[in-house]
Parts: structure tokens; sequence; C-alpha cells
């Protein structure tokens, strides 16, 4: 069983994997779902970064998508185990319908990792390294250089395509 | 909560309070009081009063909104 | 003389001194300022455990809020 | 620095990020590059919400944090972009 601070690395990694590749799944980069979206994605074009990259980043700020999904998910398995994660769930649901977004990414998000965060904790790891793991993938995209990260995730959106 | 949370908590709220007296554009305003409330939501919920934080966290991004519709009209 | 204590009055302290002198001089400017001291005297509140007075007072100062809102359009469209 | 448990580590990461995307949030000139910063510390605190106090409810109130903040983030970008007039 590795020590915490590799379980944190370790866990940022699987929940990075799994909400980009969900978000890419259901289109996130494609376009800007609200106007706010489009403003950011065209701020962080102007500064040097690409556009869809920009959208993906526009629509996470924008609405709970994966990313929140998966946060929550984890506070639920490490609050309440698998009730805890459902529960998690419908909550990104509802918040989802507040921003008038359509739901779905935030939903299969949080069910997925709900799933994905108990297995691994009969395997030795605790929700708890899967939190701070999510806050440390978020910080990757969102918190570091928006323009590096605008441009990896249109790289791997012209990989989907 | 142990004293280095506390003073993490206390410092994002410092932060938050100075900026927004600091900025001149009403949307950074907006934007530093957002970081003012993130500090204030953790003592609450340290304190176990929970439904009172989830009240709050409801409550606060409908009050920026309505300063929101206030700052639309002034600055068209 | 918990740190909430402190803090709330830090922040009463700070936000009533910048509601009065404004680094702008206009409505939004001293509007948004006035959401410090609201916020401190919440968390005094929490010092002292009141959880109803922390629920009436949240949702009273965003009724409080909107009122502000309407007066100062009602006064702008007036001028 | 005598056994710290796992529940500690986690939390004092996500306050860290927090206070470094706060700060960050203070240092960026750009209106509109602020917002991600934002969503970053709100992250940050819904995580530490929920390390805080492992209770049942803890999960309604970070939820209800996140979801308000992210409406927040919402309605200061379509509001900066010209309003929800051009909106769809």
């Amino acid at each position: 069983m590795p020590g915490d601070v590799e379980s944190i690395l370790i866990a940022a990694i699987i929940s990075w994997i799994l909400f980009v590749s969900i978000d890419l799944l259901f289109g996130l980069p494609k376009t800007g779902g609200v106007s706010g979206a489009r403003e950011i994605a065209g701020e962080i074009e102007r500064e040097g970064g690409s556009l869809h990259g920009g959208y993906m980043m526009g629509n996470i700020v924008c609405s709970p998508d994966a990313s929140a999904g998966t946060l929550l998910a984890a506070c639920g398995v490490y609050i309440a185990g698998i009730p805890g994660g459902l529960a998690a769930a419908v909550l990104v649901y509802v918040g989802n319908r507040i921003c008038y977004d359509r739901g779905y990414a935030g939903t299969t998000g949080a069910l997925a990792a709900t799933f994905l965060i108990y297995g691994f904790t009969t395997i030795g790891f605790s929700a708890a390294h899967f939190i701070a793991g999510m806050v440390i993938a978020i910080l990757t995209i969102q918190g570091i250089s928006h323009t590096h990260a605008s441009r990896l995730l249109s790289r791997l959106w012209g990989w989907r395509t | 909560m142990n004293e280095l949370l506390l003073g993490a908590f206390g410092a994002l709220l410092v932060l938050g309070a100075g900026a927004t007296i600091l900025e001149h554009d009403p949307y950074k305003k907006i934007i530093s009081l957002s970081v003012l409330i993130a500090g204030i939501i953790p003592f609450i919920v340290d304190r176990g009063l929970l439904d009172v934080a989830t009240a709050v966290a409801l409550i606060a991004p409908l009050s920026t909104i309505f300063i929101l519709m206030a700052v639309r009209r002034a600055t068209p | 003389m918990n740190p909430e204590f402190v803090l709330g009055l830090f922040l009463i302290l700070a936000g009533t001194v910048s509601v009065a002198f404004p680094r702008r001089k206009d409505y939004i400017t001293r509007l948004i300022n006035l959401e410090i001291p609201a916020w401190g005297l919440l968390l005094l509140m929490l010092s002292y455990n009141e959880a109803l007075a922390l629920l009436t007072f949240g949702a009273v100062t965003a009724l409080t809020v909107f009122i502000f809102v309407r007066v100062i359009q009602k006064r702008e469209g007036e001028a | 620095m005598e056994d710290i448990t796992t529940q500690e580590i986690a939390i004092l990461v996500c306050v860290s990020i927090g206070v470094i995307s706060a700060v960050r949030v203070i240092a960026e000139r750009n209106t509109m590059k602020k917002l991600p910063f934002l969503n970053v510390l709100s992250f940050a605190i819904a995580g530490s919400l929920a390390l805080l106090l492992p209770d049942p409810l803890t999960i309604l109130a970070a939820a209800a944090y996140f979801v308000g903040t992210t409406l927040e983030s919402n309605a200061i970008a379509s509001s900066y972009a010209g309003g929800p007039k051009n909106d769809e």
C-alpha cells in the first residue's frame, strides 16, 4: 500500500483522466453553452490560447460538469459510501438544471466517479485522496496557465474528432 | 479546526475584504466579494451549523445577482 | 475572544469605513462595500451560536440588497 | 511532525491550493480570466468543507456552495458579455 502523497498523486491522475475523457465524450469543447463561456474563450484566445480548449474551460466555469460531478461524488463517497455518491449525482443534476444546462455530463461523471472511487477504496485508497486529487487535477486545468491548458485540451479534442 | 486552517481561511477572508475595498471596477469588486464569502462558509460549517451554511451558500449568489442588475444598468 | 469574533469585528470596522469613504463616490461602489459589514455581522452572530438569527439575517440581507437596487434604479431613472 | 492522518493531509492540500488560487484571483488583472481561478477556489473550498466535518448534511452544504458559486460565475460572465439578451 503506497503512502499518502503517492496515493494523492495517483488519484489526481485517475480523476484527471476520468473527467477530461467524460467532458470530451459529451462534446464540451465544441461550443460555448452560454454567452459567458464564449466570452471567456474569446479572452483566452486573445492571450494566445486555443479556442476549443477555451470553450471547455468556459463551460467548466459556467456550469457544473463532470469535474464538479467527480469532486462531489468523492465527497459523497467519503461521507456516506455509495448512497452518498448517488445523492451527489442527484444534487449535480439539480445544479445543472439551475444553470440552464442539460446536465448529462455532470450526472454521468458523478455516477462513473462514484463506482470508480468505491472500487478504489476497496484496494487501499481513501476517498479523501480522491478529493485532494480532484482539486489538484482542476488546478492543472484552470489554475496554472490558461494558454497551455487550452492548447492541450484543444489537441485532445482534435484527436477525438 | 487547528491553527493552520484557521489562518488559511482567515487569510482568504482578509484578502477578499481588502481586494473588495481597493478595486475600482464593479465586476472585479464582485469577484473579490466572492473570495470573501469563500472564506466565511468554512467557519459556519466548522461550528456544525450545516443548515445555516446551506441557506447562506444559496442566498449569497442571489444578492450578487441583485447587485449585478444595478451594475448592468449603470455601465451599459 | 474566539477567532470568529475578531474577524467579524475587523470586517465590520473595515467595511463601515469603506462604505463611508469609498474610493469612487457612486451608488454601486457603496452598495458593494455594504456587503462587507453584512458578512462581518453574520460572523459576529456566528461567534454566539445563534442559528435562527443567522438564517433570518442572511435572508433579510438579500432582500435589503434587492430593495436598495430598486431604489437606485428609481433614482437614476428620474435623474 | 508526528503522525498526520489522511484526512489532515488531504485538507492541507485543499486549503493550500485554495489560498494560492485566491492570491491569483486577486493578482490577475483581466476580469474574464479571474473566473477560472475563482472556480479552482470554489473546488478547493467545497472539498475542504466535506473534509472538515464528515456528516450526511455536509454533502448538501458542499453541493449548495458549489452550485451557488457556479451560478454566480455564470451570472457575472453573462452580464459582462452583454447581458442575457444575446444568450442563444
